[in-house]
């Protein structure tokens, strides 16, 4: 299986939805749906095919200096999982965008494939700045996403993302910078493939690589978002469209944790244990200010995406338990999580078709009127609630127990208190979206379009699944996550190395 | 010694001359005194040995050039800009940059003499720098041909500037496509 | 007061140079602009012909044939430059260039 | 014989499937799905799964039974053997580092039991609610939710280990909140129901946090599963490590956050407020969920971890004085209610105060033998109570009744057999369990609880008595149109409440010492034994049951006896007339307070904070950063001057700045 | 005499170009006027692909030492002859759109690249001059060609006011450059006590330079000219006149480092054939320059010369990347937008002068010349583009104006959209790799030994900590951040809903519908396969 196939399938389909018909929005919606379905083809074969790797290129040299940027893709459990996840959430959204993006599914078609093709980039790279290109790349398509079908707002809530995550990236190009070249004075030759990074890093002094990974960590903070640096998330989720905020929050803030997982505390590892005080309080923190922040909110959406905050926050901070446990429930919380929050999102975008508002107070008794809706919905919210019996809760019930046994039972609880939360403000969205007797007013029958509840049944199912058959997905992750990279197996059949200068 | 009052008469010439064109009020005298200047500076190189170049200074600047000019500002005689101010405010404070230019570039190049004086070569003799002769083979020998390519890039060079006159300034090229001459908001 | 030192004409050339460039700065008619480039393109020529003369011939007379080209040149560009003065004194019957600042933003 | 114990959820899960399609797809029709097809359903799948558990006992019972009889045959001296329960692990649910769960089921005696008044009860109550529910247009949505419920307590019941467990209680969780705010078109229920919902998750909390420290205890190289759990604390190899000081610790510390799930399922000080509000859901549901099956599950939780609590003497002491404060209080908050079902709602929360009471004392048979009672005779007050509101058309305040017995004599047949039970009067169900309770306090808990518990029993009867007398025997106070098409509950509703009655009348019959019944205790043996044998139950000694259980019939005779006078003197009459007085509202809403000071209000003051001050100020802060720049970006672009003069110019100005810089470098 | 054929491999594609340039001249009054607008950008773009096809069999030397030509240039020459396409298919689509009478515009085009491939070639001053003025005179009518438009005038007025004046500053640096090293070949040896001389002589022609290139502060005309002018005619400048210059001032750059290094000029000549300064001298040559530079006798003062060169390019880069950057942040002209990304990017184009890897012996200008070619095609493609998408008689300056533009053609929207990314700095396009080989050089030469530092920086300098060289890469960065968010707000624009009453836009002509597309095809491509053009 050909990782290039899958990292090329997104962009063709992408390239080819450019020439579906702009007017006739059903035959767009058919044709891209099946170019997502495809995509999704090629994807699943990696996820079962375990660890893949091509091999790895000199992508270009640094002149003068003859550093080697490479460039190959490798894939194992934890970019696999991403990668399905991303796959199957991508035709979701295009089924669900009909109603929210009016005729404009081409366009919004093309941004979501475009955006796939930048994750999978990500999540395939095995350079470091291969993995950055595309993790800044991911900002282009995600932008046009909030700023062309999003709410009133969208150009602001757009352009602070753009600004926002432009910025958070700084530092993380800026100790590209120094691993590219600095090295190199001291007459080594450096190759930015995280494995030969590994070794190169474990030689810089050290408060050297504590610089850089401070800087490194603070670019996937502000992708994940955490706070203090969460700021541009509530909007860009509440003004873009249902669609793709369920993809932001879906996909692109995992590449936040992926980011960790992957990259900052395998090149880090003593300083990432050195400081992971810091990152657990940070993600403590993110925990309790975003279920905070989700009780008070009075927009659908800010609601789901302070939450989507207190989740990852929960990651972010079992992560730094670095526990095999953390890392499995952190990839099962990614997984989990990117289903239950896309179900959420893609069906508050639907009620806010009905309403005509994203103001909570405007819908109600939606219970009545839309049963079929309503289900959905509340098994969504249960599923992000981690109740037990959907994947959630086999995830946080892992976080908390790294938690736990890395750093005492009182984080624990004070994590665990998201239990309490989440329910909470999960409930009070319930409530004010299912219930309530609104419906004396305006009785009348909603009429809840087939494709979306085509699109979010599966993912439901799949959470359910998940929540009593974890067992794949707790597999995927290796205890040697944090110290192996999994291009180590690809370097092995890399081609010569060039020499430096020409 | 004899050369020296040669210099001297045409420095001062030229000097006043280009001072003339700075502060004259109308362009008509300005063009005059920049053909002063063309031709004491003709003067100037036929000192230093350049008889070619002076011909040609006289010939195509003085003769073609700023007779251009005064054809020019002839046909548009109302160019004559009397509703501008000849000295206003920016007028006088522009004089600074280009004066500190000038003090720069004299403290540079005094510097440099000071530095090492570089003399002239008495060694080779005045007739053999400067004349047609020398100056015809080193253009048109065969010893060297990139004199002679660049010659022919001079003539593109007037080519481009013949059609992008014509382009600019062609009365028939605004036809009925393009109304002549659109005064938006006029004086 | 000896023989005639090239110091001396690049004093000129200097002094020269600068005028033009007042000239251009200074002056709000565009023909004054025209005619100090015309100045500073001949101090140019002035500098080269007296480097020139600094050299032995068969590197001196590079700096000979220069002028040439910096003639030809001063040639076409007031050739352009005046038929653009043209094109432009039509479009708004006048030649001041403060008159000319539409273009704002 | 491997049994497909997978089957005993399996089934109302079925019955919710199908049941939750014929709500979902019938919603759109006229009348809603047929009443007639999903009632059927949603009683047969219960009735299949009560028919499952009894063969399942039956085949436990049965080898038991066998091994007893070759024992005596063989003549050999044998001691009963401990019975072999069987479980069936389905798949590994959670493996990874040194975490290994098993999703699985066990059933053994403790667990049947549970089982077969669950399922048994269950199923009447289905059958009851068919009539009751049988106008409603949620009807087939109702039935759904009722056969979720099922499952997900046979899952809790069931569970093989603390996970499993955890499962079906928050499952159950789930449904009571479902069943609570099922009339959803009333906001004041949905928010009776979230309350009911946060509450226990709470507790549930404290379930998880305590199941870490247990599983610290057990080394984490255990797996969790009770039988294993059960035999590391039995295995006397460890007695020494547990007597540690840091071990003890520990294990006190699981056992109180254990606790604090069980108090919060079990609507407990401190955890108590959900379990009145949540009386707004349909009566069936009080009586199946918030009377008979769920709230009695942390009981279960304790008995089920009876070896683990037995280890924490600390801990039983709090759970006795837990359930000791819960059953007084609520007792008096008993007597001062005037909604029928909340009259209910408090005597359940004070009966299962009893119940901890008796867990607390190292009693557990005798808490789960009165959760097993209690089933019974609450289960039929709160039919009888439905039957009660559906005969007045949805009255259900107690001072606009009075003199039903004529009307609905029925009702009240069975409703007396209840109150029969819970007063205490000799021989009914209550009877046997409650005055076992005494005994056992008396016996090991010491005078104070003892008194405590005595004094509540009063109370009870007061309370239940003044009930049955606002009720029933008083003079009628309906309002007319409630008179007017007053009528006896269909069949569907009388059949399980005479069965309950029946039941609550001979259900105590199950363990009586007196007459040498004791075949609950034997059967709880097996899972509780071990612990009440480390805490000294089989000591008697003490004053004979005789007399005491003479002192508990003394107490409800007394508390009886009280009420009528009361009644008689009008005193009910008259705080019946006018709302509850300020005392008794303050002592009634005591913990809501207690509630909304420790947590409710810390948390919304701090969200405010977030909301309203910290994020504003982020916001602000990239807001002035951004305006910044823009103003930067227009100063530079007012530097673009139209003018060419100013453009040469200021060219020209670089060109010297240069200049200068060379001459400041250079010369 | 010279022999032509023995030229030809050498000037085929010059002589293409103006081959091209004179059959469109002789065709134009044949042609009927909707003719001229369909046959003559034809005519130019055949001789452009030939051109493009003579490059593959040109082999690499020199012309008398005044045109040099090897791979890099032969690349940057690709790289213009690209740009020239798009300028000619944009052109095509402005003047038939309003009707233009007369075909003069493309011969002018033609021309111009003629002289900016002059400009490349050239390794000695008069050539370059020559060739600068070629371009800047055939500019200059393109600018003001629509007579009928005030603002071209005014345009145009001030472009050749500002031209003429700095051409000539320019030939007075040449003068005086001359008079230093006695030949008017970029690189030769500084004649004894003549160092400051040189050192004029270059501040005066790389000024003359850095005004065409647009780096501030000698930017003031290319906003004005770029909003004057037509779009083709702006893509066919943004593109262009910046190829020609930086690769001009390379050439002076190297040069001058050789002069300076009082480097025996027969060193360079067995070293590369021919004393003029290649832009991408290799290894050996400099690590020796290098040596003479710090080990001849007057080595301070020539380190002194190499920092106050350092400080020229220092300050006018920051400037330039500032006032770009900030300038464009609120600009409504699309125009003018592209004008400033232009001073933006001359900014980021001048760092890259700030000797990359000097200190490691080696002067590599690969990274400018990289950054060069992904900002000529993105900045060309893009005003193409816009060409494109705005309305007849190309009116469409104004932000709104575009309000909607690339809904009606996705293709040609995508690719504008990319080649922004790609102005912007944001992968997936070269604009990205371009400005990380840029900056992390840059980030090389501020975390140097401070020793060197010290050694090679002027006075001023030397006290200033470290920290803020460090700070040169990283502001830059933030600007380039800041340019970002002006150019999303265009992109934005060009994708939100159409306004209702917006007339449908003619349809593009063929020839501009292929070229943006594979403009931004070619922008990616460039990313995907960064050492195409010039190995690294």
């Amino acid at each position: 299986m050909n990782l290039h196939l899958v990292l090329v399938a997104p962009l063709a389909a992408a390239f080819l939805t450019f020439f579906l018909s702009g007017r006739d929005t059903v035959s767009t919606l058919r044709a891209s749906l099946f170019l997502a379905l495809a995509v999704a083809g090629f994807t699943f074969p990696v996820l079962f095919a375990g660890t893949v790797a091509t091999s790895v290129h000199t992508w270009f040299q640094l002149p003068v200096l003859g550093t080697d940027i490479r460039w190959g893709l490798a894939s194992d459990g934890l970019s696999g999982w991403l990668l399905a996840l991303t796959s199957v959430l991508v035709p979701a959204a295009i089924l669900c965008s009909p109603r929210i993006v009016g005729d404009r599914i081409r366009e919004f078609a093309a941004a979501a494939f475009l955006l796939q093709a930048t994750l999978y980039g990500a999540l395939l790279s095995v350079d470091l700045l291969q993995f950055f290109a595309f993790f800044e790349a991911m900002l282009l398509p995600a932008t046009i996403l909030v700023a062309l079908f999003g709410g009133r707002d969208r150009r602001r809530a757009a352009m602070l993302f753009l600004v926002f995550s432009l910025a958070g990236s700084v530092p993380l190009f800026v100790a590209i910078w120094y691993l590219a070249t600095v090295p190199v004075m001291s007459g080594r030759h450096v190759s930015l493939d995280l494995v030969s990074l590994q070794a190169l890093v474990a030689t810089l002094p050290p408060q050297v690589r504590l610089r850089l990974f401070a800087a490194t960590a603070l670019a996937f903070l502000v992708k994940i978002p955490a706070v203090p640096v969460h700021i541009w998330q509530a909007d860009a989720y509440s003004e873009g469209p249902a669609p793709g905020s369920a993809l932001l929050t879906g996909i692109m803030a995992k590449i936040g944790l992926y980011g960790f997982l992957r990259i900052a505390i395998p090149l880090f590892p003593q300083e990432a244990k050195a400081n992971a005080g810091v990152f657990v309080v940070l993600g403590l923190a993110t925990v309790l200010v975003g279920a905070l922040l989700a009780l008070r909110q009075r927009e659908a959406r800010r609601v789901l995406a302070f939450s989507s905050l207190s989740h990852l926050g929960l990651g972010l901070a079992a992560i730094f338990t670095f526990r095999p446990e953390a890392i499995s429930g952190v990839i099962l919380l990614m997984v989990a999580h990117g289903l239950s929050a896309a179900a959420l999102f893609f069906l508050a975008g639907i009620a806010e078709t009905w309403s005509g508002s994203r103001h909570v107070d405007d819908f109600g008794a939606l219970a009545r009127r839309a049963p079929l809706f309503s289900v959905l919905f509340a098994v969504a919210a249960l599923a992000s609630v981690g109740l037990p019996g959907t994947a959630g809760f086999v995830a946080e019930f892992l976080l908390l127990i790294a938690l736990w046994k890395a750093f005492g039972l009182l984080v624990a609880a004070v994590a665990g208190t998201t239990v309490i939360l989440s329910a909470a403000y999960t409930l009070r969205l319930v409530q004010k979206l299912l219930f309530g007797s609104s419906a004396e007013r305006n009785p009348v029958a909603l009429e809840f379009p087939a494709a979306a509840a085509w699109a979010v049944a599966p993912l439901l199912l799949a959470l359910v699944f998940l929540g009593f058959q974890p067992g794949p997905v707790l597999k995927a992750a290796r205890t040697d996550l944090l110290t192996r990279l999994p291009s180590a197996q690809a370097l092995i059949v890399e081609d010569a190395p060039h020499v430096a200068g020409r | 010694m004899i050369t020296q009052v040669y210099f001297w008469i045409f420095s001062i010439v030229a000097l006043a001359t280009g001072l003339g064109v700075l502060v004259s009020r109308h362009p008509i005298h300005a063009a005059l005194c920049l053909i002063g200047t063309m031709v004491s500076l003709a003067g100037i190189y036929s000192l230093i040995a350049a008889p070619f170049l002076a011909t040609l200074q006289i010939l195509v600047y003085a003769g073609a050039i700023v007779m251009l000019l005064v054809f020019v500002i002839m046909v548009l005689n109302s160019a004559k800009d009397d509703h501008t101010p000849r000295w206003d405010a920016f007028g006088w404070a522009a004089l600074a940059p280009a004066a500190a230019t000038a003090f720069f570039l004299l403290r540079v190049l005094l510097g440099a003499d000071a530095a090492h004086s570089f003399a002239l070569r008495p060694t080779d003799p005045p007739a053999a720098r400067g004349t047609v002769e020398a100056l015809s083979t080193l253009l048109f020998g065969d010893r060297i041909g990139a004199w002679s390519f660049l010659f022919l890039v001079v003539g593109l060079l007037l080519l481009s500037a013949v059609v992008g006159a014509v382009l600019l300034a062609k009365h028939h090229l605004d036809g009925p496509a393009a109304p002549s001459t659109p005064r938006p908001g006029g004086h | 007061m000896g023989a005639l030192q090239p110091i001396q004409l690049q004093v000129l050339a200097a002094l020269l140079f600068a005028l033009g460039l007042a000239t251009v700065m200074a002056r709000r008619n565009l023909f004054f602009v025209l005619m100090g480039v015309e100045l500073m393109l001949n101090a140019a020529n002035l500098s080269f012909l007296s480097w020139s003369r600094t050299m032995p011939g068969n590197v001196g007379l590079e700096g000979q044939l220069a002028p040439i080209f910096a003639i030809a040149v001063a040639a076409a560009e007031a050739c352009v430059g005046l038929a653009m003065l043209l094109s432009v004194f039509r479009s708004r019957e006048s030649l001041d260039t403060d008159a000319f600042d539409r273009m704002k933003e | 014989m491997t049994p497909q114990l997978w089957l005993l959820p399996a089934l109302p899960f079925l019955g919710f499937l199908i049941n939750g399609a014929l709500a979902l797809f019938g919603s759109r029709t006229e009348h809603g799905p047929s009443r007639g097809l999903s009632g059927f359903l949603g009683v047969l799948f219960p009735l299949a799964t009560f028919i499952l558990v009894v063969l399942a006992w039956q085949g436990l019972f049965l080898e038991r039974d066998s091994i007893l009889r070759l024992n005596h045959d063989l003549g050999l001296g044998l001691g009963i053997p401990p019975v072999k329960p069987f479980g069936q692990v389905l798949w590994t649910w959670i493996q990874t580092g040194e975490l290994n769960v098993d999703f699985g089921f066990r059933f053994d005696e403790l667990a049947g039991i549970m089982l077969l008044f669950i399922t048994g009860i269950g199923t009447l109550i289905h059958l009851y609610s068919v009539g009751y529910m049988a106008h409603d247009r949620g009807f087939a949505r109702f039935m759904a939710y009722m056969n979720l419920f099922l499952a997900n307590m046979v899952v809790l019941v069931l569970g093989n280990g603390p996970l499993v467990t955890f499962m079906g209680w928050e499952g159950v969780g789930l449904c009571s909140y479902l069943l609570i705010g099922f009339w959803h078109h009333d906001a004041s229920n949905g928010a009776a129901a979230k309350k009911a919902f946060l509450v226990n998750r709470a507790g549930d909390l404290g379930f998880l946090l305590g199941l870490f420290l247990l599983w610290q205890v057990l080394g984490t190289g255990t797996p969790l599963t009770y039988e294993a759990i059960a035999n590391w604390f039995r295995d006397p190899a460890h007695a020494i490590l547990l007597a540690s000081a840091p071990v003890a610790a520990l294990v006190t510390a699981s056992t109180l956050l254990l606790l604090l799930g069980a108090t919060g399922k079990s609507a407990q000080i401190p955890l108590l407020t959900w379990l009145p509000d949540a009386m707004a859901g349909p009566t069936p549901v009080s009586a199946l969920i918030h009377a008979a099956t769920m709230v009695t599950s942390g009981v279960f939780l304790l008995a089920r971890l009876s070896d683990v609590f037995a280890h924490a003497p600390l801990t039983l002491e709090v759970v006795a004085w837990i359930g000791a404060g819960t059953a007084a209080w609520a007792a008096v908050t008993g007597l001062v209610q005037t909604d029928i079902k909340k009259i209910l709602a408090y005597s359940t929360i004070s009966q299962l105060g009893y119940m901890f009471l008796a867990a607390g004392v190292g009693a557990f048979d005798a808490g789960v033998f009165h959760v097993f009672t209690h089933a019974f005779f609450k289960g039929v007050l709160f039919l009888g109570a439905g039957s009660v509101i559906h005969a007045l058309s949805g009255e259900q305040d107690v001072r606009r009744m009075g003199g039903l017995w004529r009307k609905l004599p029925l009702t009240f047949a069975a409703m007396f057999c209840g109150w029969y039970a819970i007063v205490g009067l000799p021989f009914g169900a209550g009877f046997w369990s409650k005055d076992l309770i005494l005994e056992k306090v008396l016996l090991r808990g010491g005078p104070a609880l003892y008194l405590v518990a005595l004094a509540t029993a009063v109370v009870t009867a007061v309370y239940m008595t003044r009930m049955m007398i606002l009720v029933f025997w008083s003079k009628p106070r309906l309002s007319p149109e409630a008179a007017s098409h007053l009528h006896e509950s269909p069949l569907t509703m009388q059949i399980p409440m005479w069965v309950l009655g029946f039941g609550s009348l001979v259900a105590g019959f199950a363990w009586a010492d007196p007459f040498h019944l004791d075949w609950f205790s034997r059967h709880m043996s097996e899972s509780v034994g071990p612990a009440q044998a480390l805490l000294g139950a089989g000591a008697g000694g003490g004053p004979s049951a005789i007399l005491l259980e003479s002192v508990g019939v003394v107490a409800s005779l007394l508390g009886i006896l009280v009420a009528v006078a009361l009644h008689r003197s009008g005193k009910f009459r008259e705080n019946s007339t006018g709302p509850l007085s300020m005392p008794a509202r303050a002592w009634t809403l005591l913990f809501d307070g207690i509630h909304g000071v420790a947590g409710i209000w810390p948390v919304r003051i701090l969200s405010w904070i977030l909301d309203n001050i910290v994020q504003p100020l982020l916001v602000g802060m990239a807001r002035v950063f951004g305006w910044c720049v823009e103003m930067a970006g227009g100063a530079a672009r007012m530097a673009q001057t139209p003018r060419l003069r100013w453009n040469l110019g200021l060219s020209v100005l670089g060109l010297v700045a240069l200049l200068i810089l060379l001459a400041r470098n250079i010369l | 005499m010279l022999q032509v054929a023995d030229l030809l491999p050498f000037l085929g594609p010059i002589l293409l170009l103006v081959l091209g340039a004179l059959a469109s001249l002789v065709a134009e009054p044949l042609l009927s006027r909707a003719d001229k607008h369909r046959v003559l950008p034809w005519i130019g773009i055949v001789s452009t692909g030939l051109a493009a096809v003579a490059l593959a069999f040109t082999k690499s030397g020199h012309l008398w030492g005044i045109l040099a030509i090897e791979p890099t240039r032969a690349g940057l020459v690709l790289v213009l002859l690209a740009v020239l396409a798009l300028g000619l298919a944009a052109l095509q689509r402005n003047l038939s759109s309003d009707d233009f009478p007369g075909g003069e515009p493309y011969v002018l085009m033609q021309l111009a690249a003629v002289g900016i491939l002059l400009m490349v070639l050239a390794s000695q001053t008069i050539a370059l001059f020559l060739g600068m003025e070629l371009a800047s005179l055939s500019i200059y009518p393109l600018v003001g060609c629509r007579r009928d438009r005030p603002e071209s005038a005014e345009a145009v007025l001030k472009y050749f006011a500002q031209g003429a004046v700095f051409s000539a500053i320019f030939l007075y640096g040449a003068a005086l450059s001359y008079g230093a090293t006695g030949t008017v070949f970029l690189a030769a040896n500084v004649l004894p006590g003549r160092e400051t001389v040189q050192l004029l002589g270059f501040l005066l022609m790389a000024v003359g330079l850095l005004f065409k290139i647009g780096a501030a502060p000698f930017h003031f005309w290319s906003p004005d000219a770029y909003a004057g002018a037509p779009s083709g005619v702006t893509a066919f400048m943004a593109g262009a006149v910046k190829i020609g210059a930086v690769a001009a001032l390379g050439n002076l750059w190297i040069g001058h480092l050789v002069s300076l290094s009082a480097f025996p000029s027969y060193m360079v000549g067995e070293a590369v054939g021919a004393h003029f300064p290649p832009i991408s001298l290799g290894l050996q040559v400099f690590s020796r320059i290098l040596q003479t530079i710090f080990q001849v006798r007057r080595s301070l003062t020539v380190s002194g010369f190499i920092g106050y060169s350092l400080t020229i390019f220092g300050a006018t880069a920051i400037l330039s990347i500032a006032i770009g950057s900030l300038s464009l942040l609120g600009q409504t002209s699309v125009r003018r937008l592209i004008a400033f990304s232009g001073v933006a990017n001359a900014g980021f184009l001048v760092v890259g002068f700030l000797l990359p890897g000097l200190f490691i012996a080696n002067i590599l200008l690969t990274p400018t010349l990289y950054y060069l070619a992904a900002y000529a095609l993105a900045a060309a493609g893009a005003m193409a583009g816009i060409a494109a998408l705005t309305g007849p008689e190309d009116g469409g300056d104004h932000i709104s104006s575009l309000t909607g533009a690339a809904r009606k053609r996705p293709l040609i929207g995508l690719s504008v959209t990319v080649l922004l990314a790609s102005l912007a700095g944001l992968p997936p396009t070269a604009g990205f790799v371009a400005k990380f080989q840029i900056l992390s050089q840059l980030f090389l030469n501020a975390s140097l030994d401070p020793a060197i530092l010290q050694r090679i920086l002027p006075p001023a300098l030397q006290h200033l900590s470290q920290g803020w060289f460090y700070a040169v890469p990283i502001g830059a960065f933030a600007f380039a951040i800041v340019a970002a968010a002006g150019y999303f707000k265009l992109a934005v624009a060009l994708w939100t809903d159409p306004v209702p009453n917006s007339r449908e836009p003619e349809p593009v002509p063929v020839l501009l519908g292929w070229a943006v597309p594979l403009a931004a095809l070619a922008v990616v491509a460039l990313a995907i396969f960064p050492r195409v053009l010039f190995g690294g």
